[in-house]
């Protein structure tokens, strides 16, 4: 059947099916951007810079997609869960006293054996529900979520610095990590052009981390291991053929994906400065979700570069629309175009067919 | 489709239109305001303000005006029924009247000079159209859309609301 | 081997069942594991309403006036499930036309009842063709309606905001000012709908108690249960079956799939609208860019707590449904405080509860389709046991 | 209903077949697998495959008239029913919902006449009664009040023929082995409504394997074999052995090369022994499988469709849920863990090159050397004293290039993604992936199914060439007895889901094919 379907295609129908039609809208779009920027009389250096920055915060969850997305499990919406074990891992490294950049290092200690747990509970419960993982795994992160709500205020955390400031029970939903790792990532080897004139700022120690994360991945998934859970989501059938234990495997990878996603909430924090509690993790899934299917990755296949491309793309998207479309139309309508890109493309991604997955 | 389902299922979609477009007319509702004020000078002859109009509308009581009063009643429709009592002099006996009228379609609000009007005189005497002060601007109303991903709403209240615009945008 | 080797699998299967089935306190196992949630709820409610110190009245009220309100909502998810189609979470493309038809209707200073119908006749266009694109995208996702229909609501969602809050009284007009934003476009946070506030809930309401009884919404729910019922016994409606449990064997049967499913989906969302309408009318307000945000979610949860699971729900478990989710919402802050001494976690506690309900189905669900699956060598096991001692 | 005649040319599937079928007429249609009954049957029926394939010659006609159909509609609309072998039945639906189902008599109310047709609501008491007559006609009694799902196996299959009865305008009725899943009584009362059912002047198509059956219910009989008519006699100058020996009797010279061969290893040791298996194979169910296989041999399991031959492999090597014992090279092989079985050299090639063979989306490269990677470490580099096993690439590329060179597998390099080649070269990348893992015992399942005549050739020497140079034992799953002979030692016949016999591949073939009927469920 997929032989007829293949024969109807014109070359431009094939360009499209190889790019997306979704992602080459985009592309332009923002090409579009940049061209308007200076013309509506914004700083391209400004507009660069923020991009850069936002690419810095976001790439590591977006990242996070990746090992979910290769064994075979789908979008990881339940990227929550991975949200929390950071959040945990911050809150508890700065209740022990941590400051400045070891608190970072900390966070990142303390929040792996949550990880570890949470991606393991997790990966068991999707192995057992093979094919409806998405929406189980969307409504998983909706009720830990929720849970973990309770928890901020039932967890007896006692450091003023985050503590409800009236009652003293309970986490602030929101408190600012000056004193703690916000920007010691950024700060490091951080070149900045305003002396010359540029307004250029690039945050050189979170793009370094985040090279180094992707490595890594690139790394593994060159490896035996990771050979095999490329092939678990290629095709899960010839994998168990091949010996495959696909469910350690596919264990395996939402444990990557969980431990990923809380390294990549910490990194986010330190960029951005704050912590946010409570329902705030959620709105962490959509970005990292829309951002690696822009990036050209399907409901089972992505790669590093997909997850370059995407962020840049879509964080391009998110900081670009307000300043210049603002200026073209006087109205911000970028928080719109935001919500229709992200779950546009999500919409796109599910009703492509895919190959191989069953 | 055959000749006799669509000329059925045409009927079908003009009786919907037409119950629509009923709705429209029996549906529009107004705010009618009643002056009991003097009217000083309209054609030279002035009207007086009763003493005192008690106005019922759908047998409920909506207003007891002295002079220079003005009472309030909303009504759905426009063919406007109420019932005066009227006290035109201190002392005087009140009369009752019963009042029908048609009312404009495309005002929202109406004032009615209740003097102008029960002396007969012609419309444009005794209906105005409430336009409303305009309002203070309130501070930029910042309509907080989020993509309802979180769990905001009516659910959990404001926590997670005061994040500011920050979030939204990650 | 004996002869009995030859007996077909299939009959085998039927004989074993039988003897499964026949213990009570299997039977009971299997009645509470079928029921799991319901019971669980009327657990939760049991404990909670004496720790809320809420009068009997009082409840009864509150819950007498959510169902007059959400039951329709709810029932307008049971035709997509008969088609096999899941839980319908693109409901809210519905509640979403129904809130553009209220807007306009309060723009046009229409009230009261003839307000609701004309919301109502307004949102059908609106909602069938929002039903109409998600069903055909979910015939392009098969086996994924459920996340597609999830997402659609958030995509929609967006179009929702560009037309409502860029599009509406810049290209539509909006006559009056006080439904705009004070920059010039857009629609208020806040829809006011005092003047069709409960006009549903009022006419022909009957006090008993002092618990408001509203027998006009009543009325709207029993004739759209009898028309679910009809609906059922309709050529559609045994279509709609069909395909919901074998799309191939319908698709042979020369029954056309897509076009059925597209259909289902369509009056789900039609009904959506009116249901959203009727809800709005009942609270008096709304909050133009999220009222129909948490709505999807509720009336899913509402329905998996009456017992309903993602390819088999009725009537019944709609009315259940909402008595018991509702009066754990009702109690479950009140209590909350009672146990905690915190009222924040007892508001997160019924939230935390509502989406528990809804993942437990699901992971249920899943699990079931797949128990099915590897029940065949269990049985093909005992086969060869019998036939072993047999010969 | 006078004369069915048809020509078919196409991929030479089936060729230059002629009969004809009158009015209450049973015909009686066997042949082995392959042999193009269930083509003939598709064209006939109008099914989407034969157009989507490229039509088919010749022509079909009946009651004199030339009919083409395009749709299976258009063929039910002209009389004709089919009964599948697979149920296309409504689960939670009752009898008379399947029978009638798409068919309801409708009774029209308000909301139908403007919402249209698909809105009026069903007459039931009008369902329930052509459900009734339907069910009479058959002269079967089953509950039309019960739901399918709760139904045995038979009574399913009634309800599929009523369904077909209760259409009026039905001339023709092919039943596809409807007696398969059948016990003997509910055989015997099928075959009494088939009788039945002729005396109502319908005319009947019955294709089974039971060879009894035609017998006794056929007026005539159609053999078929490679895509022709061998024989189209009646019923009455016949006899089981006669069809049998038509059905599979060819050219018995060529396994005779072979056979001189098998006596050397008769006495070869036992390598792998198979106690009591049985495996949950859906359509290839496997019933207490005992056999034994010598070291070195090529031994080939053959038998007809369904009847278990493939659940064999599938289940030894825990691709589907199996128990009984395996014993290879005195180990217990554990049952249901692919993983002991690679870890124990045995190797596999499945019949589903899609599903279970390749790795569709990736390279050439990957699917050749995935598994020899998992499970024996080859083409990795250690790095880091061991701790990382990183990809060899080169290696990987030039073990693939030697299979592509040795197998002759087409394609433009060695990256190009398995789903680009065709069946014959797929074929082949699976055999190379078997191979570079070094097995010493290798499943072979159905190695030549659709693929061409050239590549079947090539497939079939590099596997007796892989046998005889490395000593590897290999076992053959394929319906294609012919091929069996060519390529074999020894043949095991599966039928009904056990071993019917061991033959040497000179027997002749009416041994063959009594073993492959002899216990067909």
């Amino acid at each position: 059947m997929s032989k007829s379907e293949q024969l109807q295609q014109t070359r431009f129908g094939q360009l499209v099916n190889t790019y997306g039609l979704p992602r080459l809208i985009i592309t332009g779009f923002l090409i579009f951007l940049f061209i308007m920027a200076p013309i509506t009389g914004s700083d391209l250096a400004t507009q660069i810079t923020n991009v850069i920055n936002r690419f810095s915060w976001n790439a590591v969850l977006v990242l996070a997609m990746v090992p979910m997305i290769h064994s075979g499990c789908g979008l990881n919406f339940g990227i929550p869960l991975g949200v929390l074990s950071g959040l945990l891992g911050g809150t508890l490294a700065i209740e022990m006293g941590f400051t400045g950049p070891m608190s970072f290092v900390m966070a990142i200690v303390v929040s792996t054996p949550f990880a570890i747990l949470f991606g393991g509970g997790y990966g068991a419960l999707l192995n057992r529900i093979k094919g409806g993982e998405m929406m189980v795994a969307t409504y998983v992160g909706f009720s830990s979520v929720s849970f973990m709500c309770i928890m901020w205020l039932m967890i007896p955390y006692k450091n003023p610095s985050i503590v409800m400031a009236y009652t003293g029970v309970g986490l602030r939903s929101m408190f600012a990590l000056d004193s703690f790792y916000a920007n010691v990532l950024s700060k490091l080897f951080e070149i900045d052009l305003n002396p010359w004139g540029i307004n250029l700022v690039i945050p050189t120690g979170s793009l370094l981390f985040f090279a180094l994360l992707a490595f890594l991945m690139w790394a593994f998934l060159h490896t035996k291991t990771g050979t095999a859970m490329t092939a678990v989501g290629s095709n899960p059938t010839f994998a168990k053929a091949s010996g495959i234990n696909v469910d350690r495997i596919r264990l395996l990878s939402v444990i990557l994906s969980t431990w990923l996603g809380a390294i990549g909430i910490i990194v986010y924090q330190q960029g951005f400065g704050f912590v946010q509690l409570y329902t705030a993790p959620q709105n962490m899934t959509m970005p990292a979700v829309a951002a690696v299917l822009i990036g050209g990755a399907s409901v089972n296949k992505a790669s590093i570069s997909n997850v370059i491309i995407g962020t840049l793309l879509f964080q391009g998207l998110v900081t670009m629309t307000p300043t210049v479309i603002t200026a073209l139309i006087h109205t911000d309508v970028s928080e719109v175009i935001r919500i229709i890109v992200s779950n546009g493309m999500v919409v796109y991604a599910l009703t492509r067919k895919t190959e191989g997955l069953k | 489709m055959n000749k006799k389902g669509l000329v059925i299922r045409l009927t079908a979609l003009a009786v919907v239109i037409a119950i629509a477009a009923t709705m429209m007319v029996i549906g529009r509702g107004h705010t009618i305001y009643f002056d009991n004020k003097t009217v000083e000078n309209y054609q030279g002859n002035e009207y007086k303000a009763f003493e005192r109009v008690v106005v019922t509308v759908k047998d409920e009581e909506v207003a007891k005006l002295g002079k220079r009063e003005r009472g309030m009643a909303t009504w759905i429709g426009q063919n406007f029924k109420m019932i005066l009592e009227i006290t035109e002099k201190k002392g005087d006996e009140p009369r009752i009247e019963e009042i029908e009228l048609t009312l404009p379609y495309n005002m929202d609000g109406i004032i009615i000079n209740l003097p102008a009007y029960l002396a007969g005189l012609p419309e444009e005497a005794w209906l105005s159209e409430f336009i409303p002060a305009p309002e203070p601007e309130e501070d930029e109303e910042d309509p907080t859309i989020g993509d309802g991903l979180g769990l905001e709403g009516d659910l959990t209240g404001d926590l997670g609301g005061d994040l500011g615009g920050e979030d939204l945008g990650a | 081997m004996s002869s009995n080797k030859n007996t077909p699998l299939g009959q085998r299967n039927l004989e074993s069942m039988h003897n499964y089935a026949t213990p009570l306190g299997r039977r009971i196992l299997e009645l509470v594991r079928n029921y799991a949630v319901p019971i669980m709820f009327i657990i939760i409610c049991a404990v909670c309403i004496p720790l809320s110190g809420f009068s009997t009245s009082y409840l009864l009220n509150e819950i007498i006036t959510r169902m007059g309100r959400n039951i329709f909502l709810i029932l307008s998810l049971l035709i997509p499930i008969m088609s096999g189609m899941g839980l319908n979470f693109g409901m809210t493309l519905g509640a979403m036309a129904g809130q553009i038809a209220l807007i306009f209707v309060t723009d046009w200073q229409i009230w009261g009842i003839p307000g609701v119908v004309l919301a109502m006749i307004l949102s059908v266009p609106l909602s069938a063709l929002l039903g109409l694109m998600c069903g055909k995208l979910m015939n392009m996702a098969k086996g994924r309606e459920m996340i597609l229909g999830y997402m659609m609501n958030y995509f929609v969602g967006g179009l929702y905001q560009l037309v409502v809050l860029y599009f509406m009284a810049s290209i539509i007009p909006i006559k009056h000012a006080s439904i705009r934003l004070p920059r010039g476009f857009g629609i208020r946070t806040t829809v006011n709908l005092t003047n069709m506030r409960q006009c549903l809930d009022n006419e022909l309401a009957i006090f008993y108690n002092g618990v408001k009884i509203p027998v006009l919404n009543f009325i709207i729910i029993a004739v759209l249960c009898l028309f679910i019922v009809w609906f059922r016994r309709t050529k559609l409606g045994q279509d709609m079956r069909a395909v919901g449990q074998d799309m191939d064997v319908a698709q042979a049967a020369g029954i056309n799939v897509d076009r059925t499913r597209i259909i289902s989906i369509i009056i789900s969302t039609v009904f959506a609208g009116f249901g959203q309408i009727i809800y709005l009318q009942n609270i008096g307000n709304f909050p133009t860019y999220t009222a129909h945000s948490q709505i999807g979610m509720f009336c899913i949860a509402a329905l998996l707590v009456g017992g309903a699971s993602v390819e088999k729900a009725s009537i019944g478990n709609v009315f259940l449904g909402v008595i018991l989710f509702h009066t754990m919402f009702i109690v479950a802050p009140k209590a909350g405080v009672a146990i905690t001494g915190d009222a924040m976690i007892g508001e997160y506690f019924r939230v935390f509860v509502s989406y528990g309900v809804i993942t437990m189905a699901l992971i249920m669900y899943e699990i079931k389709k797949r128990r099915a699956r590897s029940q065949g060598g269990e049985l093909l096991a005992l086969a060869q046991k019998e036939g072993g001692a047999a010969s | 209903m006078r004369s069915i005649k048809k020509d078919f040319f196409g991929n030479q599937v089936l060729t230059d077949i002629n009969f004809t079928l009158e009015a209450g007429q049973v015909l009686g249609l066997c042949g082995e697998n392959g042999a193009g009954k269930s083509t003939l049957m598709k064209i006939l029926f109008g099914m989407d495959v034969i157009r989507e394939t490229g039509g088919y010659e010749g022509d079909i006609i009946i009651n004199g008239e030339k009919v083409v159909f395009n749709t299976p509609f258009d063929a039910l609309k002209a009389g004709i029913g089919m009964v599948h072998q697979e149920f296309s039945l409504i689960p939670g639906f009752t009898a008379t919902e399947n029978i009638l189902l798409n068919r309801e008599p409708q009774k029209k109310n308000v909301i139908s006449q403007v919402f249209g047709e698909r809105l009026n609501t069903l007459d039931y008491k009008e369902m329930d009664r052509r459900a009734a007559a339907a069910i009479q006609k058959m002269g079967v009694e089953i509950d039309a009040k019960m739901v399918i799902s709760s139904m045995p196996v038979g009574h399913k299959q009634f309800t599929e023929i009523a369904r077909e009865l209760s259409k009026d305008q039905l001339k023709l009725l092919i039943l596809d082995e409807p007696t398969a899943v059948l016990t003997e009584k509910e055989a015997e009362a099928l075959l009494n409504s088939i009788r039945a059912m002729a005396a109502q002047g319908i005319s009947v198509i019955f294709i089974t394997h039971r060879l009894h059956e035609i017998l006794s219910v056929c007026d005539k009989v159609v053999v078929m074999r490679d895509g022709r008519v061998v024989r189209d006699v009646s019923t009455r100058e016949t006899s089981v052995d006669d069809i049998t020996r038509w059905m599979v009797g060819r050219d018995v010279q060529s396994a005779a090369s072979r056979a001189e061969i098998k006596d050397e290893k008769a006495d070869a040791k036992t390598v792998m022994s198979i106690k009591n298996l049985w495996v949950d194979m859906p359509g290839e169910t496997v019933r207490n499988v005992s056999l034994d296989m010598r070291q070195g041999e090529i031994l080939g399991i053959g038998g007809l469709a369904g009847q278990g031959k493939l659940g064999i492999p599938n289940g030894i090597m825990g691709l589907y849920e199996a128990g009984g014992t395996v014993v290879f090279d005195g180990q217990e092989i554990p049952l249901n863990n692919p993983r002991k079985c690679l870890d124990s050299s045995l190797a596999f090639v499945s019949e589903d090159r899609r599903e279970v063979g390749l790795l569709l989306d990736e390279t050439l490269e990957w699917n050749v050397a995935f598994p020899a990677m998992q499970i024996q470490n080859k083409f990795l580099k250690l790095l880091l004293g061991g701790l990382v096993k990183w990809r060899d690439e080169k290696a990987i590329h030039t073990v693939t290039q030697k299979y592509i060179d040795q197998l002759q597998i087409k394609c433009t390099s060695s990256k190009q993604r398995a789903k680009e080649l065709s069946g014959g070269n797929q074929q082949k990348v699976c055999l190379a992936k078997a191979f570079a893992l070094e097995p010493k015992f290798l499943f072979v399942s159905e190695p030549t199914r659709g693929i061409d005549v050239g590549a079947k050739a090539l497939v079939l020497d590099a596997l007796k060439q892989f046998n005889r140079e490395s000593g590897v034992t290999v076992v053959m799953i394929s319906s294609e007895l012919e091929e069996l002979r060519q390529t074999c030692d020894r043949i095991a016949i599966i039928s009904g889901g056990q071993v019917s016999g061991i033959l040497p591949a000179a027997a002749s073939s009416e041994e063959f094919g009594t073993l492959m009927i002899s216990k067909v469920v």
